[in-house]
């Protein structure tokens, strides 16, 4: 899938070839429709659609949304659809498109996250599984898997014998050491991992004395998280040879840059597209750019660039 | 209803009444928006803001569209300021609109800077033919300048101030409960939260279907992609619905009130 | 020690009367001396110095610091003159104002860490002192000790065998569950917790493809931090009876507030200081000021106010 | 030495040359500083900037103090689009300062932007009885607007420039090479870091203790606190010097210069 915007552009991870590689990550870009007014979806370089579970789910009440510092907080807390009505409705509409599309899978248990996975696989319309152990929104499923190598891994391996595609897991940097993470869940099958998830965080209204999220707690994202998903991608691509889709706070074409030469083979813009819907692809264009200005015949000479010592 | 598009747009025109300012953009000639729909407005940022922020409609006309900005934070602040001709970077229009029938006898209540996106529909619905009936709350004779004075000059428009200095004594909600509300067949309200709770707790049953309210909350993205920004719905599974997309105009029956009542808004 | 500036502000932990709840943290007010010309020290809540290890530290090369959206990467390296020199020169001169003083204490391994902290309690003329497990910029002890609960209440047992003053142990936010940790922590003996530390991350100059730092990789500080040390604050609150300074990109008296309601018993003001040296001093006032127009009759009744319902 | 305060000026002057803008700060009459010292002053922030920018005194005269300030980036291109009237937060005067003896014949040497300190300290020695040597190397003729003419009509200096169209034609250190180096006591300079570490090996062993240069280096607190600005001392424990406290001018011989050369500078 994906014609090349530009040959210096083109990208190939897990065997799917990307026209660039700006992804728009998950829930930071609903299920690609509501955009699809704004840009064309064949103008990214994939799609991560929003985290689907089992059953349909509400999410937590409001407020869901927080902006601070450089970041924004927010509690949506996995409102989806289900995957029945998600199959039918969203993943059949996103085939129309030619980009490739990533699945973001969550869950309540072990056997929800398989259930899932294993009907995203068999629907033949996904390109590939971004499993989420790491969402700081739900109280179960989520971080209990991304807080345990253990955990992570076993779920890991369960997932992977359901599917045949290519299998994401997404991690969080708030863990001891994302490293050992990383390499258990390499261990255990996984095709590809994508970093970082927002980072839970708080914020007070100091006025009432109340949480500012009706959920209390909540994820932080945007530029704030920007220099730590740099680091989390550094240290993850010297433990794993497996794909690496690099996120957290990308704002510009050089917020890309410095994830793809920490070790990210793509990028995903997540938080900025509330800001400018076109923003995947008007990065994937200014890295182009990037790239020729120094001479590089592929972008995919920038990943990992810092540890080979840099532009010589 | 119109579709969006993002778009940076010159400041043409600007006016201040009391603590709103009105800014009017320069836009495409075929630009078209309906009344309740919002423009999304990145607003520059000195203390690290990201996100957009959302302005009703206050108006379009041939190459123009004007909103009405209240001082409430650094944002809005920050836009309230701007000069004319800065280049300001907007979406828009966005969300499900009002939507009336000319067979309809419209009541329009407004709450304090609330009035944006009923001056809008009131000038659609007379254009339409309509006799609408625009009742508007504010809390002191002087909060927006000269405005009062220039509506009541143009329009069909009952005021009400909390000091009563201006129209009758007390609220929008109070002036409009004393003026057979039972004669309107379709309300449109817009205001602070509590308002409009409370004109769901006077239009009950039935008669919450007459109800068309535009709502408030925080945004991210403004076009359904986020879930951020979401309201209860009045199913009983406990759904939401954005106020960006779904709204930010309600049917009264629409929401779980009850739900509504309880969320703590900061 | 500590003569309150107004009664409203001032507080007690660990049997340390501060004048305000205030404190300035490790590494970001040197060890007073600097910015004696700039302010009266004794117009703080509490000094907590600059790491000190057992040898003299040159620290990491240059560059040491870069700017990013809302905060600062640093990888100083606990550079010091060593605890013979520091007890000397620095700690002595400290002792003439009247303020109480928190020694931050770190060290290379558990041997280290016990004989500095051993000295500083030795000298008398110490009020606390605060481990410092968590330092992202050192090879060895720093992230270590903060990565494994275990490890941290080993460490924190030893060190609290050696000294006869109150021990603050220092935690990070780059942890699994820092609740658990923090109740390891108490477990073995510490009196107090200093929360949070910098965030490791990483920045990369993407014209030379290179690291910003020599270090590669530094410490987060700043308001970008804020809503990770509100959380920290808050889960820990929950779980540990001793008292919490919070910190964490404090750049406002609302920031000191909101980590006060989650739980901390006193706030220190961090990279703020270098922005303006008097920001403590201010912040406290600033307080004051919010805590009169609330009617609380003292800032303690601020500590925890979110988990108690907020303002009623 | 002056202790520095943290004070709020307005900017009552405002003058571009080229790249360079000078800005110059209304300050107590008894404000003093030396030249070699700098202001730490506080940039507004549009995009999360948090930190102050320190720019070198150019000069400091009854209730003024002015930099010269040329826009790297953000935090630069805000105080050179200030206005006169606006406030500006500043700390300062900060560092060691340049010192001299009235006995010296000295040469001071300065590339692009480092002209500030050293026309400073140009002045306060002529006004000792002294006669310095300035020599001062820009890119091209244009780049400081009628800086060079004006200069050139005040004091006594020498111009390089890399395209030869005013003075010499070259660096300022091949002008100043190409003037019996060795007739010089004591030597200042201030400039690119590239051109401090060639000055120093043309001025190898003892020549190395007349130097005094300026430095650079990214800075937080500007007051010698966090010890973020280091540069490496000649010790051979391998310690580091701050550039806030410890400097910023250091005499050649206090610093590492194999280590100097190796750092990335960025
Ligand atoms: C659909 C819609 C239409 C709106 N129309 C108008 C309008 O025509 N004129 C006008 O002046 N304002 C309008 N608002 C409110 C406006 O968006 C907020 O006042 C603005 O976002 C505040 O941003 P800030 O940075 O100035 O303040 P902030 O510091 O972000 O917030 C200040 C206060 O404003 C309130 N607030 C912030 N964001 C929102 C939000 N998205 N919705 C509701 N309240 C918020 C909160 O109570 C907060 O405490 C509208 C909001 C929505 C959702
Ligand atoms: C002691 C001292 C004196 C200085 N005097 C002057 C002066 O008189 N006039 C003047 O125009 N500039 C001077 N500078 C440099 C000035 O501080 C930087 O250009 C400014 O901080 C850049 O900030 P920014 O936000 O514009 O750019 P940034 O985006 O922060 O940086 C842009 C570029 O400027 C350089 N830079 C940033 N900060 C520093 C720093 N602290 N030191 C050196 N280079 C830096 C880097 O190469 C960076 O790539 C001085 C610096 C120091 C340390
Ligand atoms: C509103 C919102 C909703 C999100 N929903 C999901 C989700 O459903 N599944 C998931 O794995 N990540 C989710 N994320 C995390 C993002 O995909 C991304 O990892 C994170 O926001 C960091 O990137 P950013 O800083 O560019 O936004 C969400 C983020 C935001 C802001
Ligand atoms: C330059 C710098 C040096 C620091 N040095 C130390 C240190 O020596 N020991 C320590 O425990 N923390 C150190 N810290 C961490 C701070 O004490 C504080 O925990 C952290 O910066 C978060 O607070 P802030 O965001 O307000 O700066 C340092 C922070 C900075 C910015
Ligand atoms: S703001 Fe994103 S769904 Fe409404
Ligand atoms: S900038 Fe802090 S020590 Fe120099």
């Amino acid at each position: 899938m994906g014609t090349p915007q530009e040959p210096r552009l083109a990208v190939e991870i897990s065997g799917i070839n990307l026209r660039n590689p700006l992804l728009v990550s998950s829930g930071t870009f609903g299920n690609g429709r509501e955009y699809s007014e704004w840009l064309d979806l064949g103008m990214v370089g994939g799609i991560i659609t929003k985290a689907v579970t089992l059953l349909p789910c509400n999410g937590n009440p409001p407020p869901r949304l927080w902006e601070v510092p450089c970041g924004l907080l927010n509690s949506i807390g996995l409102e989806n659809k289900g995957v029945e009505a998600f199959l039918a409705e969203d993943l059949a509409w996103l085939n129309r498109f030619d980009v490739p599309v990533w699945v973001n899978v969550a869950g309540f248990s072990d056997e929800e996250y398989v259930a899932v996975a294993g009907m995203i696989s068999d629907s033949g319309m996904a390109d590939a599984i971004e499993l989420n152990i790491s969402c700081p929104n739900v109280k179960q499923g989520g971080l209990h898997y991304s807080s345990s190598p253990r955990e992570a891994a076993r779920l890991t391996a369960m997932v992977q014998k359901a599917v045949n595609l290519p299998l994401y897991v997404k991690l969080s940097a708030r863990t001891a050491d994302i490293k050992e993470m990383a390499v258990e869940v390499q261990k255990a099958g996984a095709d590809g991992l994508s970093l970082i998830n927002t980072f839970p965080a708080m914020a007070i209204d100091v006025e009432t004395g109340r949480a500012r999220l009706a959920n209390v707690s909540g994820g932080l994202s945007g530029p704030a998280l920007h220099p730590i998903a740099v680091l989390a991608v550094w240290e993850v691509a010297q433990v794993v040879d497996i794909p690496i889709i690099g996120m957290g706070g990308v704002w510009s074409w050089k917020d890309a840059a410095e994830l793809m030469m920490a070790g990210a083979d793509a990028v995903a813009v997540g938080t900025l597209n509330f800001v400018d819907p076109e923003a995947a692809f008007r990065i994937a264009e200014d890295l182009g750019s990037f790239a020729a200005r120094k001479g590089f015949e592929s972008v995919s000479e920038l990943v990992g660039l810092t540890r080979r010592g840099g532009i010589v | 209803m119109n579709l969006g598009s993002k778009f940076s747009a010159p400041i043409i025109e600007k006016s201040v009444y009391g603590c709103l300012t009105r800014v009017v953009f320069g836009v495409d000639q075929a630009y078209l928006a309906e009344p309740g729909q919002f423009l999304h407005v990145l607003c520059g940022s000195e203390d690290g803001r990201i996100l957009r922020r959302p302005y009703s409609l206050f108006d379009t006309a041939s190459g123009t569209a004007s909103i009405l900005v209240k001082e409430a934070g650094p944002g809005s602040a920050w836009l309230a300021r701007r000069e004319v001709g800065e280049e300001i970077d907007c979406m828009g229009p966005l969300g499900r609109p009002f939507s009336f029938s000319i067979f309809d006898r419209p009541a329009l209540i407004a709450g304090g800077a609330g009035i944006a996106p009923l001056i809008f529909l009131y000038k659609n619905m007379c254009s339409e033919g309509m006799e609408p009936s625009l009742f508007w709350g504010i809390e002191r004779s002087g909060d927006y300048g000269d405005m009062p004075e220039s509506i009541l000059a143009e329009f069909q428009v009952r005021i009400a101030s909390e000091d009563g200095r201006v129209g009758f004594k007390g609220t929008a909600l109070e002036l409009f409960t004393s003026q057979q509300p039972e004669d309107f067949s379709a309300i449109y309200a817009c205001g602070p939260r509590g308002m409009l709770i409370e004109l769901t707790e006077i239009m009950i049953g039935d008669r919450r279907a007459r109800l068309q309210l535009s709502f408030e909350e925080r945004m991210a993205c403004g076009v359904g992609a986020c879930k951020g920004c979401v309201v209860p719905a009045s199913d009983p599974a406990g759904s939401y619905l954005t106020v960006c997309k779904d709204g930010p105009v309600f049917e009264g029956k629409e929401l779980d009130w009850a739900r509504l009542k309880s969320r703590v808004w900061q």
